[in-house]
């Protein structure tokens, strides 16, 4: 059932990407944030997948690609979140926006 | 004199001096003193001996050095392509900055008795500086030459900025910020002709760039070659200094300890000259030839310009550094006039002027040391109660302001004579100049010496003896050439005929 | 896959890599069963000794021809040779800085995580500048990185440390997101991951759209890998990660980590689109046609770098921003692609570690005691301790090009391969003069204070062995490559046959 | 002995060096020194000078500078002029150096005093034997130093110093015409040398403009050391040197170097009509100026500077109407009446420590000895038949007579009267009357100051006789003989201009003496008629006034014109490079907001950028 065209899994990792880098770049509340990389990163799983079954020459490669960019994720998130913990712990917040003690 | 390494011992002598300083204690003074001296004397016997050597027809090929140093690249596909040798040599006209480097290096430290403080830090840079300045001279290629360009920048910026007067860091700064520029302009010029021809040996690129048959890597447009003519203006002339890039330079002159300032104006400057020289007519002959107007234009501009605006100074320094900028547009003059008479004339002045200038700023330290000024008019009558002091004050003003029997005479006469033939009119403009020099330093240096004594000179000794040995050397060397002018140009004269062999003149 | 041809590998290529994974796993059991009272300098003195271990081992490989293994995912060419050996002497290094490092507030009971953080962090850039695949790079990428994140954030009680793992951690993950979904593109036209088949494949495609998804794909790859090399446009994370990190860790990242970025920026660019056509009309490769904009790159770089440093007064901020330019000239390096590109690159990051790792060997010894890294801290150094004040002196003037330094060799270096082509890159060769020449002012800045101003306390100053070891290495080495450049030059030409294994 | 000829200068030399070195230990015994060694020179000039009766020019050179392919010399020629100059010279300074010894008694710079009177007779003696233009033009200079320093010998006074500088640099304007033009004759005639010189202006290889141009350049030079009309003012303020450098430099000597190099580049001017006349006119117009400011002068040596400005505008008027003889002998003459009055002069001034003729008078009976030889000066000058003067004067009017310059020949005339009229005002005024102020102890000067003085006094009265229309013009025919382009030896005029002369300078005396020394006719009846003219001629024209109102505050307003250029054109454009580039540096750290989402941001927009453009250019949008 190969009906779906790969332009169609391209077009929606695009936007996944997008809304992802939005959110990254726009979020004042950090876990958001490393919430939005992970749907940039999950878009680039997408391109890989579909590539891996409809790219120009198709490849089980793609999805191995897949398995190793989803454990990064996670292992990225989850020293984010630990880097943000210790930063509350000092801070007693989480907004992004407020983490300017340095600067210029 | 065929023995080997002569001129690396001759540029690097004075690093033999840095050693021993670094061994000794920071508060010796005079000990130090004594050693800063010494350690310019093997460099300064050893450019007499080359001298007298090659007065006695000995050969100076002999001198060269080459010993293979940097190549870029596989030395196995570009061959000696590429590759940067240390190479040292010396002609005629390079001789001669080097004898005058020496002497005036030796005579500096001299002048560095009046030092105040860090004499040991003071002598390691001073040392390291006439080793940058024996350098430049000697060097065979532009990498080379380049380097010790740049060897000269950093000691200098420090002895300004730390042993200056008030405002020494902002003319340290200046002084840096302008020589960089213009190194870096230089630096492209190089790169550039390194990058094309794939040497950096002046003699090569003179033949590589030979306009019937180049021997290039990369072609060079006409433009570009014009380019970096204009360039390397720029570059010499910060160094020079040329309008309007000369602010830096009175900064300097006045802000610096006067013993810097004698090499500053004597030696320092005088690259520019000798880079316009070496390089520009060397390598762009006629890119040079065509630019030579605009030269000459400068020069008077030059001329003029440093004149009027000595005439208003109201501090001997500032007058002495105007006066300079002033003495280099006849070097610009000679140049532009483009023909055996103006080149002679220009390398005359070069030399000519680093004499003068050397002994006036020595003089401006004797003052300075017992007045704590170099303001003309609290020094008013210094004729009464230091009459030896003014009256070489009153001598190097007739230097300067081109008095016969003197060398300023014989390098500005032969400047004008090589610029009336070439461009009448532009030179009887330029004679203003000679006017007004005599009206600057007369009204300046009467002004210290001759009239109502403005102070009272009760225990103010006259010159000490240590002090008359510059000032006598100095005085001496001037009326030398002014009377007997061809201890420079019979060295000269091989130099010259290759110049204007190139220019085709 | 059976366990014969597993076996049937030449391992021993890899040797420097296992002894720096054994070490990191070493140096996490000790630490772990280590009573907390002992300090844990030791295990800095073991991570040390696996480095020189390693490095031993990978000069044994020199001059061999190169050797891949794992179908081709890892492979040990002259290239991979040559900047491992940066890599590893530039860790050493940064090293011994470590174990030199004591703050107020205290590390001592992170030391140990520091070590072993560090050796994987060594680790995945030593991959990275071996592998052959793109799934062995990006995990020696992430592994690199997520080592630093962490190793940014080693001073937990410290806010400054905080903000800047976190703004590291952020960046950084966007950063990777974009350099993956370049390469996802990179992937869907070839189809596989391994670099050397990409190139073949990417040979033959002529079709206009994917012509241009590949151009995209460059872009998204190189601003991506931008921020490991901190050159615009994402350069910004820099200064303030600098500033925040441990200095021993801000070393790191100014010099191994960069390095590794550049490494692996090379690794992609010349194995990947070397080959591609660009679709002009004069079927020039992609990379030739796209030069112009990495040169845009670099020139940008250049001037943000050093016109912002202008306005510092954080020494390490400054320093952040100098290697922002530092980045820029050797970006000069990839986009004038002349014949001499990898020596000159080789010859420069090498000029760039010892110098920039002395300084900061300097800057930590000077700032750690008094907590401030105001530049004030240096004033009247020359007084207090002449042979620092020299030392750090030789290497602000090697960063700023001055003639007798490594540093100088490495700019004439850059400036001759952006002239050789025969349509030269002025501009770019007039703009990182021209920014050099702006660097002065800063560089001279710290100069100033150390020489002219008066000592703030006249206290004498005792250097620990670990520093003075970083600091009289760095030193022989910027003057020795200064004067007598061509020793490493010889070594260069004489061990890697010019590179030219790289594109088979 | 022509051979050695470049002996002579050096004579002086070493007595400068000598006493430079060693003054201070001598002090007054220094002036034996300088005595001795100037003697020897007149001994050697004397010998030269008899040699040439018989001997012809001797030439000798040798290279000096080699520039590429010309070959600049140097060394000395004896030709007939140069003999008779060095002889001049030589005596003159001789006298002056014995004088001296009594007239600076006291002074404590007594051996820098005679080093520098050394220094000068070396340069003026260098300059009279030099063979060509450039060795001309060096001792030139160092004469100009030499009378620089002596000027300027009192440095504490502020007149002094003033003097000094503005004798330099007035003479200075004229020495750059004089480089001028003879760099531009060296490229027309490839050669400094005189001989050259005239061989190629003889030969037409020069246009006749480019004659004119040259001679009229270096004509220039002589003004400025001539101190012709209109670099004429230095001459009278360079009184302010001790009376005896006066008579030696700036009446017998050196102030008459202009006049000997006209006459040395004789036939170069000659080539050129114009040149000739603009020198007659400028000379004639400057002996009737500075005799008329002469008038009225109270200082009694500033009388003697006018007159000497007036009488060398005399030579120039001869020169310029082709009386080649006729300025040489006036040039000769005037050396000696000059020198003896302004000796005469000091030893008038060492006598009552005054130069205000107003406050002498009466000093005829106490100057037993100075006042007849001051007499003996002023009959000279005056033209009174048998001095000196008398001849010279007579050969000038003649030589402008014939030339046609008739205008010229009636201004001279008046000039003549002029001259008659204010040397005889300022006689009486010294020597005639009773004393105007109470003058205590005044007392002749010792012998060795009288004894130049009558030398002097006897050259004044016989000088003339060496060339007169009545026993022969033996002067005339040895200067011009073998060189026809000098012109004649002796210009035949008609009879009455002798009467005429003579007439003029008896009626100025007369009427000197009705006025001041009779008294029979009002001082003031002229000056009461007519008082602005009078205050003109007292302010000297006002030309110093003029000057300082225009050259010297245009030379200032350049200069602060162009400070003004420099601090705010020349600095502003550096500061404003600098401003820029940190001002840049600012805008980028403020855009480093701490902000992780703007960093991110940016690189997003750095990429899109790079995206755009590789679209429009490079890819796909193409």
């Amino acid at each position: 059932m190969s009906t779906v065209p790969v332009q169609a899994y391209l077009a929606l990792a695009l936007i996944l990407f997008c809304i992802g880098l939005y959110g990254a770049l726009t979020k004042r509340n950090t876990v958001i944030v490393l919430i939005s990389i992970e749907l940039m990163l999950n878009a680039v799983n997408i391109n890989l997948v579909a590539f891996s079954k409809y790219g120009i020459t198709p490849s089980i490669t793609g999805q191995i690609f897949t398995l190793f960019v989803i454990a990064v994720a996670a292992a990225e998130v989850a020293v984010g979140i630990a880097i943000l913990i210790s930063l509350y712990r000092n801070k007693k917040s989480v907004n992004i926006d407020e983490m300017d003690a340095m600067k210029h | 004199m065929n023995l080997a390494y002569f001129l690396s011992i001759l540029v690097f002598s004075p690093l033999l001096g840095i050693l021993v300083l670094s061994f000794l204690p920071r508060t010796q003074e005079s000990l130090i003193k004594t050693v800063g001296f010494l350690a310019t004397l093997p460099a300064l016997v050893l450019a007499l001996i080359a001298y007298f050597q090659y007065r006695a027809g000995a050969d100076l090929e002999q001198l060269n050095e080459k010993a293979s140093w940097i190549q870029f690249g596989d030395a196995g596909q570009l061959g000696n392509l590429f590759s940067i040798d240390y190479e040292l040599g010396l002609d005629g006209f390079s001789l001669i900055m080097i004898v005058l480097t020496a002497v005036l290096s030796t005579l500096a430290a001299i002048a560095s008795i009046h030092i105040k403080k860090e004499w040991k830090g003071y002598f390691m840079l001073f040392l390291l500086l006439e080793v940058g300045m024996l350098g430049v001279f000697a060097a065979e290629n532009l990498i080379l030459f380049f380097i010790f360009f740049e060897i000269t920048l950093i000691p200098t910026f420090f002895l300004i900025g730390k042993w200056g007067y008030y405002e020494k860091e902002n003319a340290a700064y200046s002084f840096l910020i302008y020589n960089g520029l213009g190194s870096a302009v230089l630096l492209i010029v190089i790169m550039v002709l390194f990058a094309r021809t794939g040497t950096a040996n002046i003699d090569a690129l003179m033949a590589a760039m030979n306009a019937d048959n180049p021997q290039l890597v990369a072609p060079i447009s006409e433009n570009m070659k014009m380019g970096m003519l204009i360039a390397l203006l720029i570059a010499f002339g910060v160094k020079l200094p040329i309008f309007p890039l000369h602010s830096w330079m009175v900064r300097v002159h006045v802000q610096a300890p006067p013993s810097i300032v004698m090499l500053h104006a004597g030696v320092l400057l005088k690259i520019g000259a000798f880079g316009l020289i070496r390089f520009g007519m060397g390598i762009f002959p006629e890119q040079f030839q065509s630019l030579a107007v605009w030269l000459a234009v400068l020069g008077v501009v030059n001329l003029l310009y440093g004149a009027f605006l000595a005439f208003v100074q109201t501090d001997f320094k500032m007058v002495l550094a105007y006066s300079s900028i002033s003495h280099m547009g006849i070097v610009l003059i000679g140049l532009g006039a483009l023909n055996e008479a103006g080149i002679q004339g220009a390398i005359f002045q070069v030399v000519s002027h680093g004499l003068i200038a050397a002994l006036l700023f020595f003089l401006v330290g004797v003052l300075y040391e017992r007045f704590q000024t170099s303001n003309i008019q609290n020094l008013g009558g210094l004729a009464k109660g230091m009459p030896i002091t003014a009256g070489f004050l009153l001598a190097g003003a007739m230097a300067s302001l081109g008095l016969p029997g003197m060398s300023g005479f014989v390098s500005e006469f032969m400047a004008f004579l090589g610029l009336f033939k070439e461009m009448p009119i532009l030179a009887a403009v330029g004679t203003i100049g000679i006017i007004m020099t005599a009206v600057y330093l007369l009204r300046a240096v009467l002004g210290i010496t001759y009239g109502k004594a403005h102070r009272d000179f009760a225990g103010i000794t006259d010159m000490k003896k240590f002090e008359f040995v510059p000032v006598l050397v100095l005085v001496g060397l001037i009326v030398l050439i002014g009377v007997y002018p061809s201890v420079l140009s019979e060295p000269l004269t091989s130099t010259l005929e290759t110049i204007m062999l190139g220019i085709g003149g | 896959m059976d366990l014969e041809t597993l076996l049937s590998y030449e391992w021993g290529i890899m040797t420097p890599e296992f002894i720096i994974l054994g070490v990191a796993t070493a140096l996490s059991l000790m630490d772990l069963f280590m009573p907390k009272s002992q300090s844990r300098k030791i295990l800095g003195w073991v991570g040390f000794a696996g480095i020189i271990a390693a490095l031993v081992s990978l000069l044994g490989h020199i001059g061999h021809s190169p050797e891949s293994i794992l179908f081709d995912t890892f492979r040990l060419d002259s290239f991979a040779k040559a900047f491992k050996l940066l890599l590893l002497i530039g860790s050493a290094m940064v090293l011994l800085i470590a174990i030199g490092y004591e703050p107020n507030e205290g590390l001592e009971e992170f030391r140990g995580e520091f070590f072993y953080l560090f050796m994987a962090a060594l680790l995945g850039a030593m991959i990275m500048s071996s592998s052959g695949d793109l799934i062995t790079l990006f995990v020696g990428l992430e592994l690199l990185s997520i080592s630093s994140y962490i190793l940014a954030g080693m001073r937990k009680r410290n806010l400054h440390s905080n903000e800047s793992a976190m703004k590291y951690v952020i960046n950084g993950s966007i950063a990777t997101a974009i350099t993956l979904f370049g390469m996802s593109y990179v992937y869907g036209l070839t189809g596989t991951t391994n670099l050397k088949e990409m190139s073949g494949f990417l040979t033959s495609i002529y079709n206009e759209q994917h012509i241009y998804l590949l151009g995209l794909a460059f872009f998204m790859i190189v601003v991506g890998l931008s921020f490991k090399l901190a050159t615009a446009p994402f350069h910004m994370w820099a200064p303030d990660v600098y500033q925040g990190a441990p200095t021993p860790v801000t070393a790191f990242l100014s010099v191994v980590s960069k390095t590794a970025g550049f490494i692996i920026i090379i690794r992609i660019l010349f194995s990947i689109f070397a080959n591609a056509p660009s679709g002009d009309v004069q079927g020039l490769p992609m990379i030739l046609a796209l030069q112009d904009y990495i040169a845009f790159l670099a020139g940008a770089t250049m001037i943000i770098g050093n016109l912002i440093a202008l306005r510092q007064r954080n020494i390490k901020r400054l320093f952040a921003y100098s290697s922002i330019a530092q980045a820029g000239y050797l970006l000069v390096v990839i986009a004038s692609m002349s014949l001499f590109m990898f020596d000159t690159l080789w010859f420069y990051l090498g000029a760039y570690l010892f110098m920039n790792l002395g300084a900061f060997a300097i800057i930590q010894h000077v700032t750690h005691k008094s907590g401030s890294e105001d530049i004030g801290q240096f004033a009247g150094l020359y007084r207090r301790a002449p042979f620092l004040a020299i030392a750090m002196a030789i290497f602000l003037l090697s960063l700023a090009g001055i003639p007798g330094t490594a540093g100088f060799i490495g700019k004439l270096n850059i400036f001759m391969g952006a002239l050789v082509p025969n349509e030269g890159h002025y501009v770019l060769v007039s703009i990182m003069i021209a920014t050099t020449v702006v660097s002065y002012f800063y560089y001279f800045g710290v100069m100033v204070q150390m020489f002219f101003r008066p000592a703030a306390d006249t206290g004498k100053v005792k250097i620990p062995a670990a520093l003075t070891a970083v600091i009289g290495i760095s030193l022989a080495a910027t003057i020795l490559f200064g004067i007598a450049p061509n020793i490493a030059f010889d070594f260069l030409q004489g061990n890697f046959n010019q590179f030219t294994d790289f594109f088979q | 002995m022509m051979e050695n000829a470049w002996i002579i200068p050096l004579f002086p030399l070493l007595s400068f060096l000598f006493l430079i070195l060693f003054g201070k230990r001598l002090k007054e015994a220094s002036a034996y020194i300088g005595i001795l060694f100037t003697l020897a020179s007149l001994v050697y000039s004397l010998l030269v000078l008899v040699d040439r009766f018989s001997a012809p020019t001797y030439k000798a050179e040798g290279v000096w500078l080699t520039i590429g392919d010309v070959q600049l010399t140097a060394g000395f020629e004896v030709n007939q002029l140069n003999a008779l100059m060095l002889v001049i010279v030589s005596l003159v300074s001789f006298l002056v150096h014995m004088y001296s010894k009594g007239y600076m008694q006291g002074d404590d710079r007594f051996p820098v005093f005679y080093a520098y009177l050394g220094l000068f007779t070396f340069a003026m003696l260098g300059l009279v034997i030099s063979p060509n233009l450039l060795q001309t033009y060096f001792f030139w200079e160092l004469v100009g130093l030499g009378s620089f320093l002596l000027i300027g010998f009192y440095f504490y006074k502020e007149e002094a110093k003033a003097a000094a500088k503005k004798a330099f640099i007035m003479t200075r304007i004229g020495d750059v015409g004089l480089l001028i033009g003879m760099i531009l004759l060296f490229w027309q005639a490839g050669s400094f040398e005189y001989d050259e010189i005239f061989a190629a202006v003889e030969a037409g290889a020069i246009s006749g403009t480019m004659i004119t141009l040259t001679a009229i350049l270096i004509f220039v030079g002589a003004v400025g050391k001539s101190g012709q009309f209109p670099l004429h003012t230095w001459l009278p303020d360079a009184m302010e040197g001790p009376t005896p450098v006066s008579a030696l430099i700036h009446a017998a000597t050196m102030v008459a170097a202009g006049v000997y190099l006209v006459a040395a580049l004789f036939p170069l001017f000659a080539a050129s009509e114009t040149a000739l006349m603009t020198i007659a006119v400028i000379g004639a117009f400057t002996a009737i100026f500075a005799a008329s400011i002469g008038l009225v002068q109270k200082d009694i040596k500033r009388v003697l500077a006018y007159s000497t400005v007036s009488q060398l505008g005399y030579m120039m008027l001869a020169l310029g109407s082709a009386g080649y003889v006729a300025g040489v002998f006036h040039l000769m003459t005037h050396a000696f009446f000059k020198a003896l009055l302004f000796l005469a002069a000091g030893s008038v001034i060492h006598a009552v420590h005054t130069q205000n003729i107003e406050h002498m008078g009466g000093l005829w009976k106490k100057l037993r000895v100075t006042g007849p030889l001051f007499l003996i000066g002023t009959l000279a000058i005056s033209g009174v038949p048998l001095f000196s003067g008398f001849f010279s004067k007579d050969e000038i009017l003649i030589a402008a007579w014939a030339h046609g310059n008739t205008a010229l020949f009636w201004l001279a005339v008046i000039a003549a009267f002029f001259t008659a009229f204010y040397m005889f005002r300022l006689f009486f005024m010294v020597f005639a009357g009773e004393a105007r102020s109470d003058m205590k102890n005044v007392h002749e000067s010792p012998s060795v100051m009288t004894l130049p003085m009558v030398v002097l006094g006897v050259l004044a009265v016989v000088a003339g006789y060496v060339n007169t229309p009545w026993f022969g013009t033996f002067l005339g025919d040895w200067l011009v003989e073998d060189n026809h382009a000098l012109g004649h030896g002796h210009i035949e005029g008609p009879a009455w201009i002798m009467i005429v002369a003579t007439a003029v300078s008896l009626l100025g005396i007369f009427l000197a003496w009705l006025m001041y020394g009779k008294r029979s006719l009002s001082r003031d009846w002229l000056t009461s008629r007519m008082p602005l003219s009078y205050n003109v001629l007292y302010n000297k024209y006002y030309i110093d006034e003029f000057y300082s109102l225009t050259v010297v505050n245009g030379a200032k307003f350049i200069s602060s014109f162009l400070r003004f250029l420099e601090v705010f054109l020349v600095e502003g454009l550096v500061k404003s490079v600098t401003g820029v580039a940190s001002a840049l540096g600012k805008l980028g750290s403020k855009i480093h907001n701490g902000q992780i989402q703007t960093y991110g941001t940016v690189a997003f927009v750095g990429l899109a950028i790079l995206v755009v453009i590789y679209a429009f250019t490079g890819g796909y949008l193409k």
